[in-house]
């Protein structure tokens, strides 16, 4: 027999019914980003970040002093690993099945988030391309600003429905809609 | 005519009429009115019942100090008890009620209390009530309990909506008041990011009562025009009807916003209240002052309020709280709120004021009696007069309303929170802010600043300090002109002797001028036990309006200055919050996030039965048709792995990634067992201990490569394991190479098994998994037919043939149903973790009910997994402390009933048979237990003393609790399979 | 200290970001030390009032462990850094 | 002066000006036969047996600040007797005990009101953990029952049962547990023990202990130096400061529970409850306001005050288990610090000086332990011999593997 392999986005029983047009306010759920842990050896963590940081197709996001994930939507995941597995005294492990990436934007966006985390995310403080793991909705999360008015959260698939839940609540006031984007 | 709404003035909408009731009586006010002005301004002077008296209480204040007028706003889930009607923003259909009264606010049995007063003095519980012994709970206790209390709860849901929320910025402004709108304005102008909090609904404080011009404008008007171009900054913002209720380490606040409370229907897409935490650079309270009332006899009537609040009322709600006003003052408030007064056309009956001279302008044909005092006042629903003294000659003085001005003291509550007391200042005659350092100051009149110019310019002067510490201070702000301001200053009064009645310190509470000095007599003290005997300052406003005049009174009492009295403890909150606000969303069903495993619908899909499992829901049980209890599912489900094969969720284990050169090394020194030298493509059972000696939790670590591990621990401990291996790693031998991540969310993991296991999975997987190729505790890397590559475990938690297989969570679904169509032939069926449960009982393996804490490796057989030969192992060095050696320890042992058909509850203790259930004779206890469907019996684990020698004895199981006893005999722990011929197959 | 820490590799975070583990004074004595230091090091602890050496973990962070130095009275913090930085006053137990 | 009705009519038909002052407030005597450092319930306690069960009077208590200043006024104040160990369940049984009939024993109405207890449970897991709890209290004749779900609901019926995130699945029921009026406590203790002779010294503060060939022979103080034959510590979370004055190694970490007391409101909540999905308990007093709290702060402090985190913390588990309180306002909160012991049961013990008595260790559970705490340690003081019930509360039972780990999370102070 050969197995029938159906991917399923822990978030489909979260996100159903008719797609409505994004508002302004929007949130979206990435269904199929390759994203990998990669962990430097001690001693060699400036080299593998140099490394992350000049690999195409990756965003790497920063967390913790010698980890990272290394996130792509544009290449699949073994090309990914080809790529990573090239960068020497790092460990490199598939997560994308482990993590659920979602994008938020739109003007309310910075007053939805502070209703989810604790860090100042004030243009001043937190600018474009910082990205850090914390405290999102009860989960640890990765945030990235990946512009004026757009963060990338990553967090775990377990917690994935949890914090999206949380969030769109935080989203009632600004009209937050949501969806899947390829 | 007594209290009534002017016709003009006031920062009132009079084109917006509201609608709102009070104890079903139907009234009308106007935007922008309190609940408290729109009453005053129907003539309802009497809104609520003291606490333990149950004495006639009117307003005192018109702000967030009363302690009289609460109320229970709204009804049903939605009620809101003890509610301070003078911050209670007036809305269409607002339905107040009052409280602690009955039958009536107005004819109140309560009251009896009140003729009873001699008997019931400060602390009088405390010496009665003691005989007989039973009366206590049965009859006095449960009457002072109905007795007591203020407003009810409904105790139902809450049907609203709430939030909380994180804000940052360099200046936190606390108070909108003269300085506080000043601060912000000079911070704002230069760019920093402020934020301006103020408890009212508009801001403008004491501006809005004010009669002075501002700027040339009147104060009002000028408080607007600063909040209009504040609004106008990008970097300001202002949050009303904000309390800042808390000051927190680090200039972390905490704030409670009533985002919906004063609105008719409220929105389900806002909060009704939110919580922030604001984290400020800098912070400046101006949170103003708080006027205090004189302690004389008779204070307390409906009508006796402060001057500044009959000013409030007055200039801000146009209404006027009396149609004849008496004044009673040691100071220049009292002869403005005279002059206001008149200026609106009421009539000012006297001026007493406590000095024998004043340079305050008295407004014309008004009297002033210096050197007067009042002693009583006359009337009971409302006071009707006041008997006035000077000189000893009393003079009956008529009138519906007394304004009264005992001076002012600085609200300098928040910088008291963390540990600094209040100095008193013999200039002010009040307490003032202690130094808390330097980012967070007090301004204007909660620094003590007396008067309106003055106010102003210190709140742009600690802005200027503010922006100085930021290092962005670029010029100052003009301080706009004030005309016509009085002076506020005052002399000393903190009480009138020769009182003819109680004279209240602590209205909400009855604490009276006479249980101070009862306090005194009886040893309590210390300002602290006053307040605890008398209860002082204990009430819902926590003192703020009495907690100074209760220390000057000591003070006086005790001959010294109010300095050496000092005041209580200053604690969160600063005024009442809700559980809801504090709680946020995270109640009901939303009380703790929920952990989805990926299988999660694979088992709905097969219609498992959930149960939660730390954030988890795990699938328990698989109903079938037909199936009555959950029991008959599990003994199935048992039956059915031990003679087929099943396929149960085991993705909740805890699974960490551990790569390095020195990631044998580490593990084995984190479990007791060795791991130097197990090969790769291997699993091995390990132990992990605390450093205490005792059993952490155990788990499988299996060696992918060189140096690449893979651990599982238990669900429960997944995260706590984790942090061990990192605490160990960095800070024990940081040396090590050897890093860890968790990939627990990354897979799907289920486990297979059954005697029929291997021909089921080798329909799914392409690889070889003959006994020879992938024998027990084999761990490697595998692919899928279809392609997909896996991680297969042969590692066995039931006793039977097991395979775990793990493959990327997405697709965990699709591959559970490839594995449920491979099995359908062999009858594979799904399982849960009550089955799980009862397979590893059977078999004799431990989980967290007997590693609860306080076992050892060897109290639970695994006395050989000590591998004492190692160098170095956490725990190692105090497992082998006498105590935790000693032969008459607790240990793992087996039970079953003599009598087949008793069954055994976990929680049961163990007797030796024939010994009477007592301390010195309990043996031990059930840790688990169940029915087995292999054996037809009840079987248990269990941890008896000395247990491993008593093999075969009766025992008896004892339930009390439950009210059973059954004998049982002592046996093996292991009832399945004690060859583990099974796992080899 | 006790709402906010600044963690050295990801700046400042709020307390329910962190576990705490407790006194991070102590060392783990070697294997072969006395019983008594084995005993001091797991159950006897300074317990100063005042300054104070604590272990905290940056659980929903970098997940690395802290030593938050500060007054455990005033609640004052005098530096954060990571464990491996951490250098223990006084002699060695 | 005797308390009672009479007293009370008597003393109001004089206006009440003839009450006399609860205790004296005398000058320390050089020399006492025995000093207890602290006034709080403990110390107090401790006086109070002295002087009644003992017959020894030459005592003096010092307190650094007022009677009853610490955790003795900060608690929660429930007594209950549900403990599981041998080494904790005789001791807290006779403390109950004692609690049933101290108001007529030091006649002074501590409200005692045994208004039961509710340990709810959510899980098989916690079931079997209660059962094994309430089935080793009733083995030592301790009242336990094991109610299910729709019994507790009939209790409660206002407790989250139909949308909870952990449903109440039933609970450990202890009738005789209860609250007592926390400060009427210490001034009943701290009255009686004066009426006995016994010095309150209050503002008061150890400063030295002084020793003379290995023993002690009195304390150096803010008020002088004061000599004494034996000296017994009870100052809770000020025991390390303290016992470093002797050179005593303890195994105590300082940690800071905040408590919170709501508005007044009429009787809703009858019984203590504790909520077995997170730490919040919570009672109502007499007086209307409900008496609640959870976890400790989980960091070393001395300071009397916490952390907005737990605050909120607390009031999420409170509405998640009453959701009725939701607009119910909180009035007050506060923070009592707590000697931690590293297996979260107290020691009441010699020490290695011979004339040394120590009593510590209470975590946050010192305050129903009071009667029995006093009553043991001044039994120890005055026999230099343990009384039976404490006989496992040693100081070197963490060096013997003999440790009381009530809640089995190992030797981490701030998870017990």
């Amino acid at each position: 027999m050969s197995i029938h392999l159906l991917h399923r986005h822990v978030l489909e029983d979260h996100i159903s019914g008719f797609e409505t047009d994004p508002n302004p306010n929007h949130l979206s759920v990435i269904r199929r980003p390759v994203i990998f842990s990669v962990l430097a050896r001690a001693g060699h963590e400036a080299e593998v970040a140099e490394a992350l940081w000049n690999a195409e197709d990756v965003a790497p996001r920063l967390c913790g002093p010698y980890e990272w994930l290394a996130v792509s939507r544009t290449v699949g995941a073994e090309t990914v690993e080809a790529m990573l597995s090239e960068i020497a005294n790092a460990s490199v492990i598939d997560q994308s099945d482990g993590r659920v990436l979602m994008e938020i934007s739109g003007p309310g966006v910075r007053k939805i988030l502070a209703g989810c985390v604790a860090v100042d995310l004030h243009p001043e403080v937190f600018e474009e391309g910082r990205s850090a793991t914390m405290l999102c909705c009860h989960a640890a999360a990765n945030i990235a600003r990946t512009g004026k008015d757009t963060f990338e959260i990553i967090v775990p698939r377990s917690l994935a429905g949890s914090v999206f839940e949380a969030l769109m609540e935080m989203g009632r006031e600004h009209a937050l809609t949501r969806g899947f984007a390829d | 005519m007594t209290s009534y709404r002017l016709g003009s003035g006031g920062a009132i909408n009079r084109g917006q009429s509201l609608s709102f009731t009070f104890d079903g009586r139907t009234y009308k006010g106007f935007e922008g009115d309190t609940l408290a002005s729109a009453l005053l301004a129907n003539d309802q002077m009497l809104m609520a019942r003291s606490f333990k008296y149950h004495r006639p209480r009117g307003v005192v204040t018109a702000g967030s100090a009363e302690p009289n007028a609460l109320m229970t706003i709204g009804s049903g889930a939605r009620a809101e008890p003890n509610a301070r009607a003078t911050v209670v923003e007036l809305y269409n259909g607002l339905a107040a009620t009052s409280q602690n009264r009955w039958p009536s606010l107005k004819r109140d049995f309560g009251a009896v209390n009140d003729l009873f007063s001699p008997f019931l003095g400060a602390g009088f519980y405390y010496k009665t009530f003691m005989w007989p012994g039973v009366f206590w709970e049965k009859l006095y206790e449960p009457l002072i309990r109905r007795a007591a209390g203020l407003g009810k709860i409904a105790m139902q849901a809450d049907p609203d909506r709430y939030e909380k929320s994180w804000a940052h910025c360099d200046l936190l402004v606390i108070g909108a008041g003269p300085a506080g709108l000043m601060a912000t304005l000079a911070a704002g102008r230069a760019g920093v990011r402020v934020i301006l909090a103020d408890e009212g609904f508009r801001f403008g404080g004491s501006l809005l009562s004010e009669s002075a011009a501002v700027g040339g404008r009147p104060a009002a008007e000028f408080a607007a025009e600063v909040v209009e171009e504040l609004a106008s900054l990008p970097n300001v913002t202002l949050m009303p009807r904000t309390t800042v209720f808390g000051w927190y380490d680090d200039m972390v606040f905490g704030a409670v916003e009533r985002v919906q409370k004063h609105v008719a229907s409220p929105s389900p897409d806002l909060p009704m209240e939110r919580l922030w935490r604001i984290v400020a650079k800098q912070a400046i309270l101006a949170a103003g002052a708080e006027e205090r009332p004189i302690v004389f006899g008779g204070n307390d009537k409906p009508g006796v309020m402060t001057a500044g609040a009959a000013r409030t009322y007055l200039n801000r709600y146009g209404v006027a709280v009396g149609g004849k006003v008496a004044i009673f003052t040691n100071g220049g408030s009292g002869y403005r709120t005279a002059a206001d007064l008149v200026a609106q056309g009421v009539d000012v009956t006297a001026i007493i004021d406590a000095r024998p001279q004043s340079a305050d302008p008295v407004p014309e044909s008004i009297r002033v009696i210096h050197n007067g005092s009042v002693i009583a006042t006359k009337g009971r629903h409302r006071i009707e007069g006041l008997i006035a003294e000077r000189s000893g000659l009393e003079e009956v003085i008529g009138c519906d309303a007394l304004a009264m001005s005992g001076g002012w003291s600085p609200i300098v509550h928040l910088m008291c929170q963390r540990g600094a007391k209040p100095v008193w200042s013999d200039e002010k005659q009040a307490f003032l802010a202690p130094d808390v350092g330097s980012a967070f100051a007090a301004a204007g009149a909660a620094a003590g600043r007396a008067s309106l110019s003055e106010c102003l310019k210190d709140g742009a002067a600690k802005a200027h300090a503010a922006l100085d510490a930021l290092g962005r201070l670029v010029g100052s702000i003009d301080i706009p002109e004030v005309e016509g301001e009085y002076d506020p200053a005052f002399a000393p009064l903190w009480y009138v002797p020769g009182a003819r009645d109680k004279a209240f310190v602590d209205f909400q509470n009855d604490v009276h001028v006479g249980d101070l000095g009862l306090a005194q007599r009886e040893g309590f003290r210390h300002i602290e036990h006053t307040k605890r005997y008398t209860t002082a300052g204990m009430a819902t406003d926590q003192g703020k309006l009495g907690n100074v005049n209760t220390a000057a009174i000591v003070a006086g009492m005790r001959g010294v200055s109010p300095a050496e009295i000092g005041t209580t403890t200053f604690r969160p909150f600063y005024t009442p919050v809700s559980f809801g606000a504090l709680a946020g969303a995270a109640r009901a069903e939303r009380a703790a996030p929920v952990k989805t495993s990926p299988l999660h619908g694979w088992a709905r899909k097969n219609g498992a039965a959930f149960v939660e499992s730390g954030l988890w829901y795990r699938s328990a049980w698989f109903p079938r048709e037909g199936e009555k209890t959950w029991r008959e599912s599990v003994d199935r489900e048992v039956l059915n792995v031990r003679a087929n094969a099943g396929l149960c969720d085991v993705s909740t284990l805890g699974k960490i990634e551990i790569f390095g050169r020195g990631a044998a090394e580490f593990l084995d020194r984190i479990y007791s067992n060795g791991f130097l030298k197990l090969p790769v493509g291997r699993a091995r059972y390990g132990l992990m201990l605390r450093e205490d000696g005792i059993v952490f939790d155990d788990g499988t670590a299996s060696r992918l490569s060189e140096n690449h591990f893979v651990m599982t621990t238990t669900t429960a401990y997944a995260a706590e394991v984790l942090t061990h291996l990192e605490f160990s790693a960095q800070t024990f031998w940081p040396e090590l190479d050897v890093r860890f991540v968790s990939s627990t969310d990354q897979w799907a993991q289920m486990s297979l098994a059954g005697p029929k296991a291997r021909i089921i999975m080798s329909r799914v997987v392409q690889d070889d998994i003959s006994d020879a190729a992938f024998p027990f505790l084999a761990a490697r890397e595998v692919t899928l037919r279809g392609g997909l590559k896996a991680r297969l475990f042969r590692i066995s938690f039931s006793g039977e043939l097991a395979y775990e297989l793990a493959v990327p969570a997405g697709y965990g679904e699709a591959v559970a149903d490839a594995v449920m169509d491979a099995g359908h032939e062999e009858e594979i069926c799904a399982y849960g973790v009550e089955a799980l449960n009862v397979l590893r009982i059977e078999k004799g393996h431990i989980t967290h009910s007997e590693l609860d804490g306080r076992t050892t490796a060897d109290d639970v057989g695994l006395g050989r997994m000590m591998a004492m030969q190692k160098p170095d192992f956490i725990g190692k060095r105090l497992s082998t402390r006498f105590g935790l050696t000693a032969a008459d320890r607790l240990q793992l042992v087996g039970l079953k009933p003599i009598e087949a058909d008793k069954d055994i509850k976990a929680g049961a203790h163990l007797l030796k048979d024939g010994a009477k259930p007592s301390l010195a004779n309990d043996q031990g206890f059930v840790s688990s237990a169940c029915f087995s469907p292999t054996l037809g019996h009840f079987i248990a684990l269990a941890m008896l003393k000395s247990g491993r020698e008593r093999i075969g004895e009766r025992i008896m199981v004892w339930d009390g609790l439950r009210g059973s006893e059954v004998p049982c005999e002592v046996c093996p722990p292991v009832f399945v399979d004690p060859e583990n011929s099974k796992l080899h197959l | 200290m006790a709402s906010l820490i600044t963690c050295p590799h990801c700046g400042t975070r709020p307390k329910e970001e962190f576990s705490i583990r407790g006194a991070a004074a102590p060392k783990r004595p070697s294997p072969t030390a006395k019983d008594e230091a084995w005993h001091r090091y797991v159950y006897v602890r300074d317990n100063p009032k005042g300054r104070y050496e604590e272990y905290w973990h940056h659980e929903a962070g970098c997940r690395r462990f802290l030593v938050v130095e500060r007054d455990n009275l005033t609640h004052e913090v005098f530096g954060v850094t990571d464990a491996a930085e951490f250098k223990r006053g006084g002699a060695a137990e | 002066m005797r308390y009672s009705a009479y007293s009370i009519f008597k003393e109001a038909l004089s206006g009440n000006r003839m009450w006399k002052p609860a205790w004296r407030e005398p000058q320390p005597k050089p020399h006492y036969d025995v000093i207890i450092v602290g006034g709080g319930g403990h110390g107090l306690a401790t006086a109070y047996y002295l002087a009644k069960e003992f017959g020894i009077t030459n005592v003096a208590v010092l307190e650094k600040g007022y009677l009853g200043s610490g955790n003795v006024g900060r608690n929660t104040t429930i007594i209950r007797s549900n403990y599981l160990l041998e080494g904790n369940n005789p001791f807290y049984e006779f403390s109950l005990k004692l609690w049933e009939g101290l108001e007529r024993d030091f006649n002074y109405n501590a409200m005692v009101s045994q208004r039961g207890i509710l340990n709810l449970f959510h899980s098989d897991g916690q079931r079997d953990a209660h059962a094994r709890k309430g089935n080793g209290m009733r083995i030592h004749g301790v009242d336990a029952e094991l109610l299910d779900r729709e019994q507790v609901r009939r209790k409660a019926p206002y407790l989250n049962f139909d949308h909870a995130r952990f449903p109440i699945m039933g609970a450990l029921y202890q009738k005789r547990a209860g609250t007592v009026r926390h400060d009427a406590v210490a001034w009943g203790y701290g009255r009686g023990a004066d009426a006995r002779g016994v010095d309150l010294i209050q503002h008061c503060e150890v400063t030295g202990i002084r020793r003379e060939n290995g023993l002690v022979v009195g304390v150096e103080t803010t008020r002088g130096f004061i000599g004494c034959n034996k000296l017994a510590l009870a100052a809770a979370g000020n025991t390390t400061t303290v016992g470093r004055m002797a050179d005593l190694e303890l195994p105590i970490e300082t940690h800071v529970l905040q408590a919170f007391v709501s508005e007044g409101l009429k009787p809703v909540v009858d019984h203590v409850i504790t909520y077995g999905a997170g730490h919040f308990y919570i009672s109502q007093s007499d007086k209307g306001g409900l008496v609640f709290g959870a976890e400790i702060d989980f960091y070393s402090s001395y300071a009397q005050r916490g952390n907005l985190q737990t605050v909120e913390h607390t009031m999420e588990e409170g509405v998640s288990l009453i959701p009725g309180l939701s607009r119910a306002k909180v009035l007050r909160s506060w923070g009592g610090v707590m000697d931690m012991s590293m297996d979260g049961s107290p020691i009441i013990d010699r020490t290695p000086i011979d004339n040394l008595y120590l009593n510590c260790g209470w975590c946050y559970g010192g305050f129903k332990a009071t009667p029995a705490s006093g009553f043991c340690f001044a039994h120890l003081i005055a026999k230099n011999e343990t009384h039976h019930v404490s006989r496992f509360m040693r100081l070197d039972r963490f060096e013997r593997g003999y440790t009381i780990d009530e809640a089995g999370r190992g030797p981490q102070p701030n998870l017990h």
